[in-house]
This record gives C-alpha cells, structure tokens and sequence, in this order.
C-alpha cells in the first residue's frame, strides 16, 4: 500500500481539526502553489501547549503529518515542541513514500512557526537557526533542501 | 460497494476477450514464427486479428504492427518519423503542450538530440487549433503528432483537419489514438492519419499489448531488434493470446460504440450538472461536447486532489487525479495547466472515467458522494477559509 | 496425436500461471500506478510477483524491472551499458557468434554508431572460452554480453567463470539468460552477473512479459519513455496478470527442477543416442553434457531441415531447423556455423526441445519417426546420392 | 498456412521422383550451399518428353517446384517445355512465399539444364538466352536476381 495503516488512519479520523479563535500562537507555512498549506494554532498555559488545532490544505500525508504532528505536543512543554524532528513525525507515522517527505518538513516548520509567533506576541527573542523556510516542493526556490 | 471510476487509466478485460484469449494459452501456445502445425495455428489467429483490427482502422493488415502498448507505439512512431525526418535534414516536430508523457517524454529526449520541438497552446476548453499546426508548419518540419483524445480531460481534438493540414504541406502524421480506440469513430485514411498509436487495456483488451498503425510507404525503424517478427519491425515473440484478446475486445467494443456512447454522454452529463450545482467554485475541465462519452473532469478550489481521491476512495469509489502515469510527481497535472488553471486550482483535480459497465445506481452514489467528501475538506482547509473571506 | 518439441521457442502455459493470472483480467484489473484500493491492489500483486521472481534470480526486487519480453530485456541491457561506456569513452563490446539476434543484431546497430564490437569464436562443442573472453577484454571494454544458454544447440556458457572476470577487470557483465531461467540453476551475485534477460513464455509464462535484472548502481537508460513506471526506467502501463503469471510458472518451474532436468536428461539422452545409432552421417550439436536438460539438436547429411521439420509435421511432430526467429530467411543458422559445420550440413538441422509435459512415449514414437523421415528425404537427395557414392 | 494446398499436396505425394538410367537429358542446379539442388531426368522420344523424374535436396517448396515442373512437361514437346517459366510453376502451386519465390526459379532452370544437356547430346545448337545462371540463393554470386 501507498500509505501506512497509520497515516491513513490520521488521514480518514484526523486529530485536533480545527481553530482556536483566541491562540497564543499562529503558524502557517507551506503555500497554494505547491500543493500544501499547514496552519497550526495553540493555546499555551506556563510554557505548556495547553490545546493545539491544526488547518490543512494538502495531500493525505499532509493531512496525517498535521494530525500526528499536534498529537505530538499536545500537552507537552513549549521546549519539547520546538525538538519536534520532521525525522519523528515519519517515524510516528510508521514511514512515508519517499515522494512525501516534505509534508513531515513542513509539519516540523508549522510547529515551529506558531511556537515563533507566540514568542513574538511574548515578546521574547529566539534561535534565528530553528526558522529557516517554510520548506515545500521543488516550485519553491529553497524547496529542494527540504524535501531530502 | 465498489465502483470502478477509472477507465481512462485502464479498464476491466471482458468477458468475451478473456475467452478468446484462454485457448492460446495452454492449447494453442504454439510460436507464430514456427513452420510447424502448432505455430502455423497461433499465426493464422495472430493474422486473423490483424485483419479485424485494420478493417476497423480502416487501413491494411499490413499497414499494423503490435507492439507492447500505447508508450512502445507512440515511442518506436515519434522516434521513426525523427529520423526520416533527419535524413532529409528535417528536424522540427510540432505538438501540444497535452499530449502524454509517452509522447512529451520522447519530444524532450529528442529536443536534447538536436531537434527542434514546437509544443502548441491548447484552448481555454482543452482543445489544439487546426490553424495553428498549420501556422507552424515550417519547411524542416518532419513530423506532427496529436493527440486524438486527451487522458485527463477527455477533449477530442480535430483530427481530421489537422490529417487534411499535413497532407497538403506533406508532413508526417502521428496520433495517439490510446484513448480514442475503441471509443470514438476512426478511420485512417478518411482522416489522413498517417501513424496511430492504441493500447488494448483502454477498450477491455489486455494489457501488455497494443498497435501501431503506419501508412504504407512511410519506414518504422524497429525499437527492438532481434528476430524478424512483425516483418523486422518489431523483434520478440508474438504475445498471440494478448493480440487475440486485443481484436476480440475490439470488435465488441466497436460493434456497440454508439449504443456505449449514448448511455455513457447521459451518465456523464448528469454527473457533471449535479456536482457542479452542488458544489461551489467548482468547474468542468475541457470542452463539454468535444470530451469522450466517458470522461468526466472536475476541479474544486481549496482542497488538493489526492486527498479527495483517498476519501472518495474508503467511500469504494475508484477515480484519479490528473493521470495515474502522474502520480508519484508533485506536481499538478501539465493538462490542467495548459488550459490555463492556476497551479492551487489545478491541484484540486478529480477525474472520473467510465465505461459501459458503470450503471446509473454508480452515478447517484458518486453525485451524493463528490459533494460531502469536497465540504469535508474544504471545513479543515486554510485556503478554503481564504477564498471564502475573500468572497465577502 | 500432437507431440510439442518445439519448447525452446516456446512453451504451453501451466496451468497454475492461467489461474494466477485469471483474477487480474475481469477482478483485479486496476492500474498498478493507481492510488486507488483498485490499483494498490493490483500494485501489490506486482510487488509480491517482483519479490518472489528476485528472490529465486538472488537479487533485490528493486534491482528488476518487468519488460514485454527477452528481446527487450536484451535490447534494453546492451544499448544501456553501450551508453554507460561511450560517457567514459569507453566503446569496446565483446559478445559472441552464437548470441540470439536480439543481441547480435543490437551489437550490429552500435557497430553502425561506431562501436567497436569483438565476437568471440566458440569451440566444436559451441562454447564460449572464458579464456577467450579475458584475452579480449580492452582498457575501453564497456561490456561483456554471452548468452547463458544456447536457443538452437541448448550449450550452457561457463557464466560464473566469466563473470568472475568481468568483475576483476571492471566490466559490466550481461547475460542473455532467455533459455536458461526455470532450467537451470542461476544466482545473479554468486556469478558476478550484472544484468540478464529473461523471458516467461520459455518456461511456462505467458508471452509478451519478461524482465531484466540490473545490479544496483548501473544506471539503466529507458528504452521506451513515458509515464514513471518502472522507476522511469520502463514506460507503459503495468502488465500485472502477465507479471503474476510469470512469477506463478518461474516458483513452480524452480521447485520442480531437479526433478524436471532428471526427466528431461533421460528423455534427451535416449533419443540423443537412439537416433544417432538408427540414421547414419548424423551427429548431435552442441556438447553432450554441458547442455539445456530438454535440448536435442541434429543435423543429418544429404537433407534439408524445413522438409525434415514438415514431414514430421505430418506425423504429428513439432520441432525446428534452426531458432524459430531466423524462419523467413535462406541461411542456415549462424549457430551452426560458429561450430564449423559447412553450410550443406548446417542446413539438415533439427530441433527437438522438451518440456516436463513430454512423456517418454512420445520420445519413442520420435525415435521411430525421425529415422523414417530422413530416409524418405534422402531417397529423393540428389546430395544423399553423391555421399553415398563418395563412400564407395 | 505458409504454404498452399497444393504445395502441401506436392511436397508430401511428390510425383515422378526418381532417376532414369538411360535419360536422354539429365540437368542439375542450385548447390548444396545455398541449401537447394533439382536434379532433372529426360526420356526423349520424336521431341516429345515421355518420361520424366525428378530428384531434390531443398525445402518442401523445393521438392513441390520440382514436382510440378515435372508434371508440367511430361508428355510435352520439348519446345514447350523450354517455355516453363518460374511464373507458371508459382500458379500451379497457388502461390509460394516470397522467400520461396526461387525455388520456382530453380526449377524452370532444371528444366532448361535437362534440356540442354538433351540438345547437347543430340548435337544441336541451343539459344544462349535460356541458359544463364542457375538461380540460387543470396549465397550465390547471380543469386539476388532471381529472387525477385
Ligand atoms: C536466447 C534468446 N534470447 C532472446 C530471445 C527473445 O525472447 P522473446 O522472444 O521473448 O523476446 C529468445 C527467444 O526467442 C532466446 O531464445
Ligand atoms: C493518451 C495516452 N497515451 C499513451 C498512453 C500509454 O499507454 P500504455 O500505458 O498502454 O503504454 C496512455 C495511457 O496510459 C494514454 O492515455
């Protein structure tokens, strides 16, 4: 099969779909031309990820990527969010076709950017490193790098 | 509940070509280039066929030649026409920007080659104008090859003309016919075709196996050589069940084309009228007369066609987005694009195929379903979100 | 009575290939490339087909690709180790006299390119000396292609000794392995193979479906181009039933085949000895032992094969003069040369190749027949009666 | 079929296969090499052929050429027999592959070489027209012209 029974599981019954209307923090990467748009919106109580929803405009394994990539910091401090590997969303997902790569990249970066914007409406500074691109497919011109 | 939506990828083998074909396997096996009994049985079959299928192109039994498929033909007629084109110092070749990878694939090889390719714009509606194969029609030019029907949007495109248009000018005319076949009426030489290209899968044949069609008096070079089976043209031992299975399902397919036609244009029409009044921002890639009686093809904004196609999927519906030959490829359908969609609409692609053995039950199953599946992902999509602020 | 000897050219369907492949005509018909439960389906029957077939060669199923047959496979294999060499300036190619035309003719292409190709002597016994092909091996060989077992006298080629070479010496190696796999021992990495062609319909397969296998890190170059199957490598839509069944006739064809190559030797020894001793000016071609299990070859003096091979027919006897490829053409089989037989007697050869479906009746009523037959023809033998003269 | 009926017919029943010790015009063609050799025997009586047979060493439409050939002039004054063409054999057989088209031209030579070698023993002249070469395969230098 294309997809892991895991991924299609995220896919068919995604976790945490949805929007927070008063979010702490607001990533979205990704774009309409290239296929896929992640958005991610958190709650954060005492540097913890309180609630967490996800918006996405792609493929199943955008979607599943989304899913497992909320499910992943849902509770956990905003530290732990912020380690979040593109590397443990594939391995969570019990693999992806190599082709989809990219949508555990951009999983990662949509994380990482509502953790910025929340650092950003905090006022606090962060690692320039962590915020590189939005990661995405061969149309974008850093796409490449990203998709391994 | 499965339904089976695909038909322009490939369709089910029927009842009376897998018949056809049984014999020639454990009975009459025999090689067709053998001078004994058992192969002069297989060749008289593989003739037969031969004689079937051309009376249906309307060309000679020896103006045909079998080869594994729609990409061998396409490949071994593009490649062929080059080179004789080359030989009287001939190097341009004209076609369009939707034609299939079988054909783009070989074009590109060939440009790397030295040649020059000119690949024609398509209309809004999907389909090559006449006049501008005529227009570009230059001294150098060796070859035109067309599509007859397009895989993804199903757009019929004029042949006839354009066969009229290279005629006059005495340029090479190719087309592959893959979807066309079996499908619509053909006739080579009312239509001036000089090569065409078909694949028995496409029509309830086999896969493995397929045609070439070249107009007498124009020289195939043999893409794989070896023995001198097809006259030289086409070395490997002949796949005699599969050709047998390839004219049955013809004849059958084309003895009930008008009667496949008509029921499959009510199908199809319904279909497209009932999504796109159900769905928002929703529309019908290609012309919407000039299209094959089976092929319907959508596109809806804010949502990304795999996903669509997953879910319609667990619903037990069997469609594809852009062409299956795609898939594995990131990007979006060049059909979609040529007609002119934007890349994020194009990515939202649904294509629906049918044959004759769809039924109407199938249809209203798909009309409750398309619907549901779209608004479901549109309700978890940020670019749905967008187009609908932006509506306001 | 119908007794089929004619299994080198090719051979009945089992019956447990037709059963694989039935489900995927009318049931699993879904493209492989499809996303689709239809096509995962039959994607997967392809992937398990690729595995069990790699499995038994010893390689990785990605280092296999499925083509429409050995001609392909061939034509593939050559033209792209041929390439690989001409970007290192390497133009060199060693192959041998007794390769199928789907080689030679091939090599002949490249020579026209500006190929430089080396065409190994074989001994009386029509093998290659793995000697031999160590002396012609060039700074600038690019490959070295011998087939692994002959299609008109069944000699089997020392493969893993040249093999070995080849790898000492950093040449890729390729073997046209078309009548040697399902009948004899092979494993791709023991003998330092780095591609070889094989074909279904010669052991059981249907026909129009084969493959090559490639060691990873050769880059193989499409044949036919077109969609992504195949990884690139193989345009055209899968031809899943035709896979199914290949890999279904190969696992039954290697589980029974010591038991079957036990068979067939004594089959083939017998009538080997039987007719040598009944029919005098005859010989056995090809070396008695180093040979296929279910090749017999003759040639007898003063007589023509095509009158031998029709008679026999008449009797009910499906054999060949010569391969079934070279039938169409005046020369006697350039096998037969190699070995140094003079044209008049490479022109009385006879072909009588058995599967396991052959009975030891069967051999006995040839063993009858043959004799009788060359009789008759030597009766009427203007040739015959200056032999007999000569003698005198 | 590869071949007509009646080259079938001629090839499996043969008629007037044998030698003739005492013939009066015995002519061979072709060559062991090219894979064919007609040999043709003449008896002669008041320039009528009233006996005639025939031995080959070819393909089945070798052994049917010669066959009917033989046919086609037995009883026949020789002047009519020297007319045979290849043409008129190929007819009479309900036609011959295109591969097997000199096999027909073989045996209108055989024809004309047991003639000859009749007016040769007789002592009479003989145009030199009728007697080029005597047809064979692509092995033969004259070979490709005679088949067609
Ligand atoms: C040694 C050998 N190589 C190649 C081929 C070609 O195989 P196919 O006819 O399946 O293309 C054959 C059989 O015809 C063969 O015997
Ligand atoms: C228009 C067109 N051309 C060529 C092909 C290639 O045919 P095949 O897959 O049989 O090689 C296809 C189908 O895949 C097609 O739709």
């Amino acid at each position: 099969m294309l997809y892991s029974e895991k991924v299609m599981d995220h896919f068919m019954n995604p976790r945490n779909v949805g929007k927070i209307d008063d979010a702490d923090g607001v990533g979205e990467v990704g774009n309409a031309k290239c296929g896929d748009i992640m958005k991610i919106y958190l709650k954060v109580e005492d540097d913890i990820i309180t609630d967490v929803k996800f918006n996405t405009f792609g493929c199943a394994s955008a979607i599943a990527t989304s899913s497992i990539a909320t499910e992943m910091i849902k509770g956990k401090p905003i530290s732990e969010a912020l380690k979040l590997t593109n590397k443990a969303v594939v391995e969570a997902l019990d693999g992806l076709p190599p082709v989809k790569i990219h949508c555990s990249v951009l999983a990662e970066e949509a994380v990482k950017a509502a953790v910025a914007d929340y650092y950003k409406k905090q006022g606090k500074e962060l690692d320039e490193e962590f915020f590189s691109c939005s990661g995405c497919c061969s149309a974008c011109e850093h796409g490449e790098e990203h998709t391994h | 509940m499965l339904i089976y939506a695909d038909n322009a990828a490939t369709t089910a083998v029927s009842k009376k070509a897998v018949e056809a074909m049984l014999p020639y396997f454990t009975q009459q096996y025999g090689n067709a280039s053998s001078i004994h009994t058992a192969g002069q049985m297989a060749n008289k079959a593989m003739q037969e066929a031969r004689a079937d299928i051309s009376n249906i192109l309307g060309c000679e039994p020896k103006e045909l030649i079998f080869t594994s498929g729609g990409s061998e033909s396409d490949n071994q007629a593009i490649v062929s026409a080059a080179l004789l084109g080359a030989k009287k110092g001939k190097k341009h070749i004209i076609s369009s920007k939707i034609e299939h990878h079988a054909v783009l694939h070989v074009l590109d090889k060939l440009k790397k080659e030295g040649y020059d390719i000119t690949l024609l714009d398509v209309s809004p509606e999907g389909i090559v104008s006449a006049a501008d194969v005529e227009a570009a029609i230059r001294e150098d030019t060796a070859l035109v090859t067309i599509m007859f029907a397009n895989n993804e949007i199903g757009t019929l495109q004029p042949i006839a003309e354009i066969g009229e248009i290279c005629k006059k000018h005495g340029v090479i005319f190719h087309t592959d016919a893959v979807q066309a076949v079996g499908h619509v009426p053909i006739n080579v030489k009312e239509m001036n075709i000089d090569m065409l290209s078909f694949s028995a899968h496409k029509f309830h044949g086999p896969k493995g196996i397929g045609g070439l069609y070249v107009r007498k008096g124009i020289r195939l070079s043999p893409l794989i050589e070896g023995g001198a089976q097809e006259r030289g043209l086409r070395a490997g031992t002949e796949n005699v069940a599969a050709i047998v299975g390839m004219a049955a399902a013809l004849k059958e397919q084309v003895e009930n084309m008008d009667k496949n036609a008509e029921k499959l244009k009510k199908m199809r029409d319904r279909l497209m009228d009932s999504v796109l009044a159900a769905v928002p921002r929703s529309r019908v890639n290609g012309d919407r007369q000039k299209r094959l009686p089976g092929n319907v093809s959508f596109c809806f904004e804010g949502i990304e066609g795999e996903s669509l196609l997953l879910m319609l999927d667990s619903m037990g519906i069997c469609g594809s987005s852009g062409s299956a030959c795609t898939s594995g490829s990131l990007d979006p359908s060049h059909v979609l694009l040529a007609i002119g969609l934007p890349h994020e609409i194009a990515h939202g692609s649904l294509r629906l195929t049918f044959s004759e053995y769809n039924t109407e039950e199938e249809i209203d199953y798909i009309i409750n379903a398309v619907p549901k599946v779209v608004s479901r992902l549109r309700d978890m999509s940020p670019m749905w979100e967008r187009i609908v602020k932006e509506d306001k």
